[in-house]
């Protein structure tokens, strides 16, 4: 079953076209790495998946959802995590207010979303010191750790992750690998940008590059990451 | 905006235009001069000035000739809300339809609405001077109601000229322009009750004494400036359309560019990637 | 006739405006005309049917 | 109706985390309603020493003061949804937009009325004016307050993203609240025993404005955040 389909994806930001014409199909449970240089449509991939992009022509279906309808990626979003590269956190609020409020604006009641959110923080290694700290406090790699609980505990079936190991001491980079692992053992899909290629190869991944707004080596299945 | 792909207007043969007229417009364009200036001849000359003469006193009071600018003042009026009107049902169809052919319309509406708006204060502000003795009449529900309108759509055009994603300032436009035509019946209402408390104004044509000729004249008003509000629009939706269709295309010719960059090379070097072989 | 200067300021303003407007969207139409390719400026000979 | 309980839990939520962040930062208290006062004291200097004058035009001072402050209190609750990303992870959440307008309108709402009730405290000190009846003043503080906030939380959003925001939402917003403007000085009149008016008929006005602003917010606050 295919989780990500792109047909001759077009995707507008303002009036540039970012990607111009993107085929990529991605399988359920696959690791993929888009890779490319700057301002190949890394990111806006990622964001059209996520369901915040219009696509301003061509097919997505993602989880099933058609994406060119609105209904479609309205309901899309809740069921994918996208890390960006800000941190989706409110700076004047504490480590668990943030992460209490985003497990509750997921939908969970307050009891399952304390559990949730105690699984994540011991996860991503967020110490009990840090919860009454507000945002703004942290460090970027400690906010990043955060983000990325306030994520596990919403357990998304597709992860897209734009530059993931960004901003991260060693520590923090091998638990990104690990919490990359843990999502697709529990049968998730994990679509990772990245210029860390040694890193992200240790997982494995398909490998698609992008360039000038398309994929440049085709979708192929091969797992190297050199074509 | 373009949820469905943008399509010429159907037009089953015929050349291309250089300009956003066409034989019907033109047509239009001519009829609505030629309307312009009987509207001018029936004001000024055939028409006589509003003078009445009191029945106890004898003594002559009225409007005399200032009566004349009610001719272009009030049609301009009506075409105004005719406007508007049209703007907030093409807002609704830009909100449930997104179609740019709505978009488009909403913003013609819009646009020329808001001329029409802003020479109806104008006119009417300069038939007070002399009749009410004031340029501005507070206590005048009409006048007060027209200046919020003019207010709000001046923001509406505001918005509209904002650099932005067209989509989002579409449908952002379309929601100010919705709740601007439903606040206006609560504007009208509290500066009535609130003008009560200061002098009632009487209506403006209510004591006009009104001949056959005077009404038909105000009829021909209505004709001829709703003939005027025809024009500017049907140019004003295409100059918008020309506008739509230039991004349209510029869009395009962008997304070829951009297929075209990178070449292969250059992408290996900046992806870190060497070719088996190749040397370091 | 009274409120000679009146009338004129008022349909004065009125015409010249509305001449204005017109004149610029007749022109602002020449030139976006020019950066539109054919098939997107073909107006319905039928006026209003397709229009506002 | 789970929907209904659905979108008030979120609506409580969403407000919850407003007020919150207001109560950590205190940008309204430290900033917006000193600014208030400052306004009362300047139209004092600008017209007339002479308190029969202050008394006279405290209602429509009062209620411009309340127009004025309140841009800015929808100027930091908008920008609130535009920090560091997390506007997007809102539209991931899954909160649906009326549950998000609700809750914000709410919070200002609240911040509203702390307003008023520091210029009510202004007009008696500041101008000498005395309060005829304390209930109207309540009452139609309250449904002004209401129709302020929702108003001016639709065209916070509604501004929000663009460039040049901050001078397009009063040009937006303030038209629109020219009824309430009328309609609260009206009742403000009577309140303050300033001129012989119905203040309850105002007040009735009042609370259709405030309906009619809430509905059409709520319902065109989907179109705005969402796409």
């Amino acid at each position: 079953m295919s989780v990500v389909e792109l047909r001759a994806a077009v995707a507008l930001l303002g009036r540039f076209p970012a990607l111009a014409g993107v085929d990529l199909t991605i399988h359920a449970g696959e690791t993929v790495l888009l890779r490319g240089p700057n301002g190949a449509g890394k990111t806006t991939v990622l964001h059209l998946c996520a369901g915040l992009l219009r696509p301003e022509s061509g097919g997505v279906r993602v989880l099933d959802h058609d994406l060119t309808e609105v209904v479609g990626r309205r309901s899309v979003r809740r069921r994918v995590a996208l890390l960006g590269h800000a941190t989706g956190l409110y700076d004047d609020l504490t480590v668990g207010e943030n992460l209490r409020f985003w497990a509750r604006a997921a939908g969970l009641s307050a009891a399952e979303a304390d559990r949730r959110t105690d699984e994540a923080r011991s996860r991503l290694e967020v110490p009990d010191r840090l919860l009454d700290q507000p945002v703004h406090t942290l460090s970027a790699g400690q906010r990043r750790r955060t983000s990325l609980a306030a994520l596990v505990v919403r357990r998304p079936e597709l992860w897209l992750l734009d530059e993931p190991h960004a901003g991260l001491d060693q520590a923090g980079r091998d638990l990104v690998d690990a919490l990359i692992g843990d999502a697709v053992a529990a049968g998730g899909t994990v679509v990772v940008s990245s210029h860390e290629l040694d890193r992200v190869a240790a997982l494995s991944p398909r490998t698609v590059t992008l360039a000038g707004g398309a994929v440049v080596d085709g979708p192929a299945t091969d797992s190297g990451g050199i074509r | 905006m373009a949820e469905e792909p943008m399509s010429p207007v159907p037009l089953p043969e015929g050349t291309a235009s250089d300009t956003t007229g066409s034989r019907g417009s033109r047509l239009l364009g001519v009829l609505t001069l030629v309307g312009l200036a009987a509207l001018g001849v029936l004001a000024f000359v055939l028409t006589d000035p509003d003078v009445r003469i009191h029945p106890s006193t004898g003594a002559e009071f009225g409007q005399f000739d200032a009566v004349r600018m009610l001719y272009v003042h009030v049609p301009l009026a009506v075409m105004t809300y005719l406007a508007y009107g049209l703007c907030a049902v093409a807002s609704l169809g830009v909100l449930i339809r997104r179609t740019p052919w709505w978009d488009v319309t909403a913003h013609a509406a819009a646009e020329v609405g808001t001329v029409f708006c802003g020479l109806v204060l104008v006119t009417g502000s300069i038939w007070g001077r002399p009749v009410w003795n004031t340029w501005w009449e507070w206590g005048d529900v009409r006048l007060m109601t027209t200046l919020v309108l003019f207010l709000m759509f001046a923001g509406y055009l505001a918005l509209r000229r904002t650099t932005g994603d067209p989509r989002a300032v579409s449908r952002r436009a379309a929601v100010v322009a919705l709740v601007a035509v439903l606040d206006i019946p609560l504007v009208n209402r509290s500066v009535e009750w609130w003008e009560n408390r200061t002098l009632h104004q009487q209506s403006t044509l209510g004591d006009l004494k009104i001949e056959d000729l005077t009404l038909f004249t105000l009829m021909l008003g209505f004709l001829v400036l709703g003939m005027v509000l025809a024009w500017l629009l049907l140019h004003r939706f295409r100059v918008g359309w020309l506008e739509r269709a230039a991004l349209d295309h510029s869009v395009a010719a962008a997304i070829v560019e951009r297929r075209g960059e990178t070449p292969d090379d250059e992408l290996r070097r900046a992806v870190g990637d060497r070719s088996p072989g190749e040397p370091l | 006739m009274t409120h000679v200067g009146y009338l004129i300021a008022g349909w004065g303003i009125t015409l010249g405006t509305l001449a204005v407007y017109a004149l610029r969207l007749v022109r602002r139409g020449r030139d976006l005309s020019a950066q539109v390719p054919d098939a997107h400026r073909r107006w319905l000979e039928d006026q209003g049917s397709g229009d506002a | 109706m789970s929907t209904l309980r659905t979108v008030l839990r979120d609506a409580r939520l969403v407000a919850g985390r407003d007020l919150r962040i207001e109560a950590r930062s205190r940008v309204v208290i430290d900033q917006v309603l000193p600014f208030a006062v400052l306004v009362l004291v300047l139209f004092g200097f600008a017209l007339d020493a002479d308190h029969r004058t202050l008394r006279t035009f405290a209602p429509g001072l009062f209620w411009v003061t309340v127009l004025l402050s309140a841009l800015l209190a929808i100027q930091r609750s908008a920008s609130l949804d535009s920090a560091d990303g997390t506007g997007t992870s809102l539209r991931m959440s899954g909160l649906s937009p009326v549950a998000r307008y609700l809750g914000r309108t709410a919070a200002v709402f609240v911040q509203l009325l702390a307003l008023e009730a520091l210029l009510v405290g202004g007009l008696v000190v500041l101008y000498g004016v005395s309060v005829e009846e304390w209930f109207l003043l309540v009452v139609a503080g309250v449904v002004a307050g209401v129709a302020v906030a929702a108003a001016g939380t639709l065209y916070g959003a509604l501004a929000s993203g663009l460039r040049a925001r901050e001078t397009l939402l009063p040009i937006l917003v303030l038209p629109v609240l020219a009824p309430v403007l009328i309609g609260a000085t009206r009742a403000y009149d009577d309140a303050l025993g300033v001129a012989a008016v119905d203040g309850w008929a105002w007040t009735g006005l009042l609370a259709v404005a405030a309906l009619v602003l809430t509905v059409v917010g709520a319902s065109a606050h989907g179109a705005l955040v969402e796409d």
